[in-house]
């Protein structure tokens, strides 16, 4: 009895001493949810990252719309029910006007209903179509689409006639939901996916799949993933002498996995935004400025390689911000009501237009095929592959 | 009338004959001893009696059913109860406890009568209980009943060990030896009680190594060697058998 | 199926088994011993490589590989001495906890130190593309280094095991402690000594294999899970079995994957392990006895 | 005796009792939803004790069951017939009464098997596979049954992962509430979480008192003497196979039932709850409860899942339960609530002391 009751006491000390910390002047609460370990790690690492640096940078300018922003940033360990759990509580209890992330879509799919009813604006940082389709009114997204970047993918493949594909990806919600879209999209284009194959994100080698695909003579074949498992496959890909072109998804867009790929990531083709290869942009490039600054911070202030994941954090702060300014008050639907109507905001993903119809809000030029060279990022055009 | 009846058993473990053609029969109502040096299979023929190995060949018929095959679980709800040479009471239950597992096949409260404690499961196991501290009483032993019993003396583990057996309420009682491990005064004292307990209508089928013992309660003893049987007569014939003693004594001094 | 494609599967099959076979010998050492199996075994192999991958951008490759050995090792040691050593009659099964809340502590402490990123050693030989070809069969001259190494590892162990005085002496603790000490030999130092001992051979794994599949903080995990696998289906406690079980369970999955999906390949593989347990309760080369002894 | 034995559960129930009060005295009565799903977690837990603590059995794949409960009630509530309602197995189901139309949150058609009836076959789906499974699985000792179970964990979990129809890697969303008689309702809908929250602890309190009772039962006995002594046992008398095999059903039917639940609770589950690390997890807190002490299992789970699940240790959530783990295993290896100032405080040994009592 005595132990239940110290242990009662316990729970409740515990969880009456964790109130939020005090707060000067006006504030406006966001809370983030993003799988900062576990096996999304390498989305959420980069993501809660910026969100931290960007809201001590804009806490110390001012805030977003002259509020000072209180940070609840939480992890999910890339676990469906403990986003669950921790949605109803940044909703709930920490009263927070808007969530950042998740970083995947599962979780994101399983939180979707209890931000639309808790009204609280989420702002996923995860790409399935599903998050926005069918629309729910508080729930948006800002990661490029899939289907995008499976279309531009397509389009390259037809410039190169080829009709023939394979078709590779991680068992991972990045891996399905791009699954989905090549072999939805595929027979749209003339394209046919003669080989289909999902491999462990944990894989060590992969020598025996992409036999699979040398088997099935394929013309070229796409790798969707987002974890470094992708870079063996490109690597045994070479080591068995397939020489065939290899498309890989926007998930590739993080240096380090062309650089443990090495020589054999050289010529790789992928859809990216153009965070990857800012420098190299054209001075009158509408994204230039933003991408430069937001690179430039992040890499001077974590001394690692921003990644695009990253980068929507950045944007969902930015609409956030950008929402808030036009609402020009902490009124939840009258935010949402602004975010839904925000037109030409520039982001590291691309340009956003919201509409009531469409909460994604990018289009396909949000993409920019890129390829690898002499280890670098560069832009992908048709006569340097000739070479 | 026999209530043991062994036809014939084998068993081999690899090239290792450990048990060849052995056959004989038990009285009811009897004291046998089993006897033979280390390693004449002795320990593996009781094994084979009980269910806990498989015969290569040959047949068990005990109070005439054939019971080789069967489970030691099913042997014990035909009757039979045994003892271990090495005692394996329960570690972390009481005395009392121990004896109770040996109820088992006489109390029926399943799983779900057990969850839903019933109120006949909660009678039950107070007469288990009851019937535990009788059995304890007999033995002499009752004063013990609370004891975690791992922690008791090593005579007295034989002894709840013996009755855990008893609990079964067997009309065949397999001991192995018994004495192992026991002073003299001890031994003289198991001696009494299996002698008790062929009084109360137990037939007894027992491994010993104690000559003192085995000749002075069984009423017949079976000579084992190299996993054959080389002799199965009354103890008196049996310290004169000519075989029995070449085989202890050693061949040289025959 | 042509030929070239049936050696092909069997390469890759090969490729997988040594790696799995490479960490399976890792915990034999600790069990052979201790009678625990190390679930930190597989965070050795993630120390190794991440610590080989450090070292080799001041240090050429070899250096760098001792190196991690003899650091992850000092890691074994200092484990073996703050976690195991002063318990008194541990059960095997608090043994096995403390190694469970081990391999997370060094997983954590790995993400800390260098975060979620992903590191490889440079091919020991040609790049990431080179390969050896013998008609349209390609093999990566890596696999081969793998594979040698571990026969290496297996008859130097072996050397070590029946030959040597030390070796003997831990053998002798792991048949019986009480005895093994009677005749003068340190058992708490045995112990100590396998855990370095396995702790090396995991390094060395780990910068062997980094070329092929990486090195991340939680490599360590998925890795461990495949060798224990391994281990225990050749037999616990056999390495020169645990490399036959390897390439088993490798070309199992290799195979598997032509004519089943990819997504599916280990549940076929465990599928088999289990219905091989089913049929040998203590692995295809165990022995009964060893089995019973070792027991919770 | 009676008496002593129900004293915890009555104590738990006023616990019980006392934390909504108290919860909603602070002005929190949000912490019931985590206290919930930890309830749910419970079940798990109390289950894997018996089979661990009691007969001796360990199991590194017990998140599988939980995984089975869940995914197939989820699957079986979700999975739209409509398109199929022609069908004469469509149509029978349909005038049995076992499915409902309704319409998902979009307006779209939706038909799909009633909860009830999904509750009800997902639980016999989970007996049905812990019997298969456990009968081979169980002859296995030792690293080897470890390894068994292990590897029964990581088929569920690759085959949840790698099937599009439970939605691979993202799993199932949207799964409808669960009505389970009178206004009560498994959902997660905030103004239900006060009757949610005390379903979930009635069944964790069912679970206790059916349980306590088993302990100490003619079975409990025969339990606790297959774990001291396996060959000892069978030779009393007592089915060792068919009493491991039916404590393995009975733990798997536990956690098959929370799955369910929590499943419905939260409106969708994902490969998460399959994965070893889970698995770990639960044997773990068992573990760290005092291996054969159902109260001790249950408080550290509850504890431990009530502070993760609340996002209490942040991106060290891995990290601080190892640490416990190992801080626990090296110095309280009987379990926290087993130190020895638990035994000797008379109040407190009948609370937590009492499995080993006579």
């Amino acid at each position: 009895m005595k132990a239940l009751g110290i242990t009662a006491t316990f729970i409740f000390t515990t969880i009456l001493g964790a109130g939020a910390p005090q707060a000067k002047g006006p504030t406006i609460k966001i809370g983030a949810i993003f799988s900062t370990t576990g096996p999304a790690a390498n989305l959420g690492g980069p993501e809660a990252r910026t969100l931290e640096m960007l809201v001590q940078e804009a806490n110390q300018k001012g805030g977003i719309g002259g509020y000072q922003i209180d940070l609840v940033l939480k992890d999910s360990g890339s676990s469906p029910e403990k986003a669950i759990s921790l949605a109803k509580r940044l909703i709930e209890e920490d009263k927070v006007f808007a969530i950042i992330g998740p970083s995947t879509s599962g979780e994101t799919l399983k939180i979707k209903s209890i931000a639309e009813e808790g009204k609280t604006i989420l702002l996923s940082c995860a790409a399935a179509e599903a998050i926005v389709n069918p629309v729910a009114s508080f729930v948006f997204k800002v990661a490029p689409s899939d289907s995008h970047a499976a279309r531009r993918i397509f389009e390259q493949m037809k410039k190169m006639g080829i009709s023939k594909i394979g078709l590779l990806s991680s068992n991972t919600g990045f891996g399905k939901a791009g699954k989905e879209q090549v072999e939805k999209l595929a027979p749209g284009f003339g394209i046919q996916v003669v080989a289909n194959e999902v491999y462990d994100k944990d894989a060590t080698d992969l020598t025996a799949v992409v036999t699979k695909l040398k088997a099935a003579g394929v013309q070229a074949f796409i790798n969707w993933s987002i974890e470094p498992a992708q870079a063996i496959v490109i690597k045994n890909a070479r080591q068995v002498g397939l020489s065939i072109p290899i498309f890989q998804s926007h998930g590739f867009g993080n240096i380090q996995y062309a650089k443990a790929a090495g020589p054999a990531a050289e010529g790789v083709i992928f859809p990216a935004s153009r965070l990857l290869v800012a420098d190299t942009l054209p001075a009158d490039d509408k994204q230039r400025s933003v991408l430069l600054k937001y690179k430039q911070s992040y890499e001077s202030h974590y001394k690692e390689d921003a990644s695009t994941f990253g980068g929507h954090a950045h944007d969902a702060l930015l609409l956030l911000g950008k929402a808030v300014d036009k609402a020009g008050t902490l009124d939840k639907e009258k935010v949402r009501a602004a975010l839904e109507n925000l037109q030409g905001v520039v982001g590291t993903a691309g340009i956003f237009n919201f509409s009531a119809r469409d909460h994604g809000g990018l289009g396909m030029d949000a993409f920019e095929m890129q390829t690898v060279k002499n280890g670098k990022f560069v832009v992908f055009s048709d006569t340097a592959a000739k070479k | 009338m026999s209530l043991l009846e062994v036809k014939d058993l084998c068993k081999r473990f690899g090239g290792l004959q450990a048990v060849g053609n052995v056959s004989f029969t038990v009285a009811a109502g009897s004291i046998k001893a089993l006897i033979g040096p280390n390693g004449a299979g002795k320990t593996t023929l009781f094994n084979l009696i009980f269910g806990a190995l498989l015969p290569d060949s040959g047949q068990v018929w005990f109070d005439g059913q054939q019971t080789d095959g069967w489970q030691p679980h099913q042997v014990v709800a035909a009757g039979m109860a045994r003892t271990f040479q090495h005692i394996r009471l329960f570690p972390k239950m009481s005395a009392w406890e121990n004896i109770a597992v040996g109820r088992h096949v006489h109390s029926r409260a399943g799983f779900l009568a057990s969850m839903l404690g019933l109120p006949w499961t909660r009678r039950e196991q107070r007469a288990v209980r009851e019937k535990a501290l009788d059995i304890m009483r007999f033995l002499g032993v009752e004063d013990r009943a609370d004891v975690e019993a791992t922690s008791l003396a090593y005579g007295q583990q034989r002894i709840i060990e013996l009755g855990r057996a008893l609990a079964c309420e067997p009309t065949l009682l397999l001991l192995d030896e018994p004495a192992a491990g026991l002073n003299m005064r001890e031994t003289s004292e198991m001696a009494k009680l299996i002698a008790r307990i062929r009084d109360t209508g137990v037939t007894v089928l027992l491994v010993e190594h104690d000559m003192t013992l085995v000749m002075n309660i069984s009423d017949e003893v079976l000579v084992l060697s190299y996993g054959e049987k080389i002799a199965d007569d009354k103890p008196l014939a049996i310290q004169k058998h000519p075989e029995v003693i070449k085989v202890y004594l050693g061949e040289d001094d025959a | 199926m042509s030929l070239d494609l049936f050696f092909q599967y069997l390469v890759a099959g090969i490729t997988y088994g040594t790696i799995y076979a490479i960490v399976a010998i890792g915990f034999n050492i600790i069990y052979n011993t201790t009678g625990i199996i190390n679930f930190a075994q597989g965070e050795f192999v993630m120390l190794g490589g991440m610590i080989g991958v450090t070292l080799h951008a001041l240090v050429p490759m070899p250096v760098a590989i001792a190196g991690a050995v003899v650091v992850t090792m000092l890691v074994g040691a200092l484990i073996e001495m703050l976690f195991i050593r002063w318990l008194r009659r541990p059960s095997v099964l608090r043994l096995i906890i403390i190694t469970i809340g081990l391999s997370i502590g060094i997983r954590e402490l790995a993400l800390l130190l260098w975060g979620e990123g992903v590191r490889a050693l440079p091919y020991f030989t040609g790049t990431a593309v080179t390969s050896l070809s013998i008609g349209d069969v390609h093999i990566s001259p890596q696999v081969l280094w793998v594979l040698g190494i571990s026969a290496v590892m297996v008859a130097a162990l072996n050397f070590f095991f029946a030959r040597t005085l030390l070796g003997r002496q831990m053998r002798a603790c792991a048949c019986n402690r009480e005895a093994a000490q009677l005749c003068g030999i340190s058992a708490k130092n045995m112990v100590t000594l396998s855990f370095v001992l396995s702790a090396g051979i995991g390094a060395l794994a780990g910068c062997v294999i980094s070329p092929i599949t990486y090195v991340q903080y939680d490599s360590g995990t998925s890795l461990a899970l495949k060798g224990f696998t391994v281990a225990i289906l050749g037999g616990l406690g056999n390495s020169m079995a645990a490399i036959a079980a390897g390439l088993l369970l490798g070309s199992l999955e290799s195979f598997s994957i032509w004519v089943m999906p990819a997504a599916y390949k280990d549940v076929i593989a465990i599928s088999i392990l289990l219905l091989i347990l089913f049929v040998r309760p203590t692995g295809l080369f165990g022995n009964a006895e060893a089995a019973r002894l070792k027991d919770y | 005796m009676a008496r002593r034995r129900n004293l915890p559960i009555v104590v738990l129930a006023l616990a019980v009792i006392a934390v909504q009060l108290a919860s909603a005295a602070a002005g929190k009565p949000q912490y019931l939803t985590q206290l919930t799903m930890a309830g749910y977690y419970s079940l798990v837990i109390v289950g894997l004790t018996l089979l661990m603590g009691y007969t001796g059995q360990i199991s590194l794949g017990h998140a599988g069951f939980f995984a089975i409960g869940g995914y197939t009630s989820g699957l079986l509530t979700t999975y739209n017939l409509h398109p199929r309602g022609g069908g004469g197995l469509v149509s029978l189901l349909q005038a049995t009464g076992l499915l409902v139309a309704g319409q998902d949150l979009y307006g779209g058609d939706l038909l799909v098997v009633r909860p009830w009836a999904a509750c009800l076959i997902a639980m016999l789906v989970a007996i049905g596979i812990a019997y298969l499974v456990g009968k081979p699985v169980l002859k296995l000792r030792g690293h080897y049954l470890a390894m068994a179970t292990l590897g029964f964990g990581t088929i569920v979990y690759k085959v949840v992962l790698g099937s599009s129809l439970v939605g691979a890697a993202d799993g199932i969303s949207d799964i409808p509430a669960f009505p389970l008689f009178g206004g009560v309702v498994v959902t997660g809908k905030s103004a239900l979480r006060v009757h949610n929250y005390y379903l979930a602890w009635g069944l964790v309190l069912g679970a206790m008192a059916l349980l306590t009772n088993l302990v100490h039962s003619r079975v409990g006995r025969a339990l606790r003497a297959i774990h001291g002594a396996e060959d000892a046992a069978n030779a009393m008398g007592v089915d060792t196979a068919r009493y491991k095999l039916n404590m393995f059903v009975l733990s798997a039917a536990l956690a098959a039932l929370g799955g369910v639940f929590l499943t419905h609770y939260n409106g969708g589950i994902g490969p998460s709850e399959a994965s070893i690390m889970k698995s770990v997890r639960y044997v773990a807190i068992v573990a760290v409860g005092g291996m054969a002490n159902l109260w001790g299992a249950l408080i550290m789970g509850v504890l431990l899942n009530f502070l993760s699940l609340r996002g209490s240790f942040g991106s060290y959530d891995d990290a601080v339960f190892g640490l416990i783990l190992l801080a626990i295993m090296l110095f309280a290896p009987d379990g926290l609530l087993r130190v020895e100032l638990v035994r000797r405080v008379p109040g407190l040994r009948c609370v937590f002391g009492q499995e080993r009592a006579p």
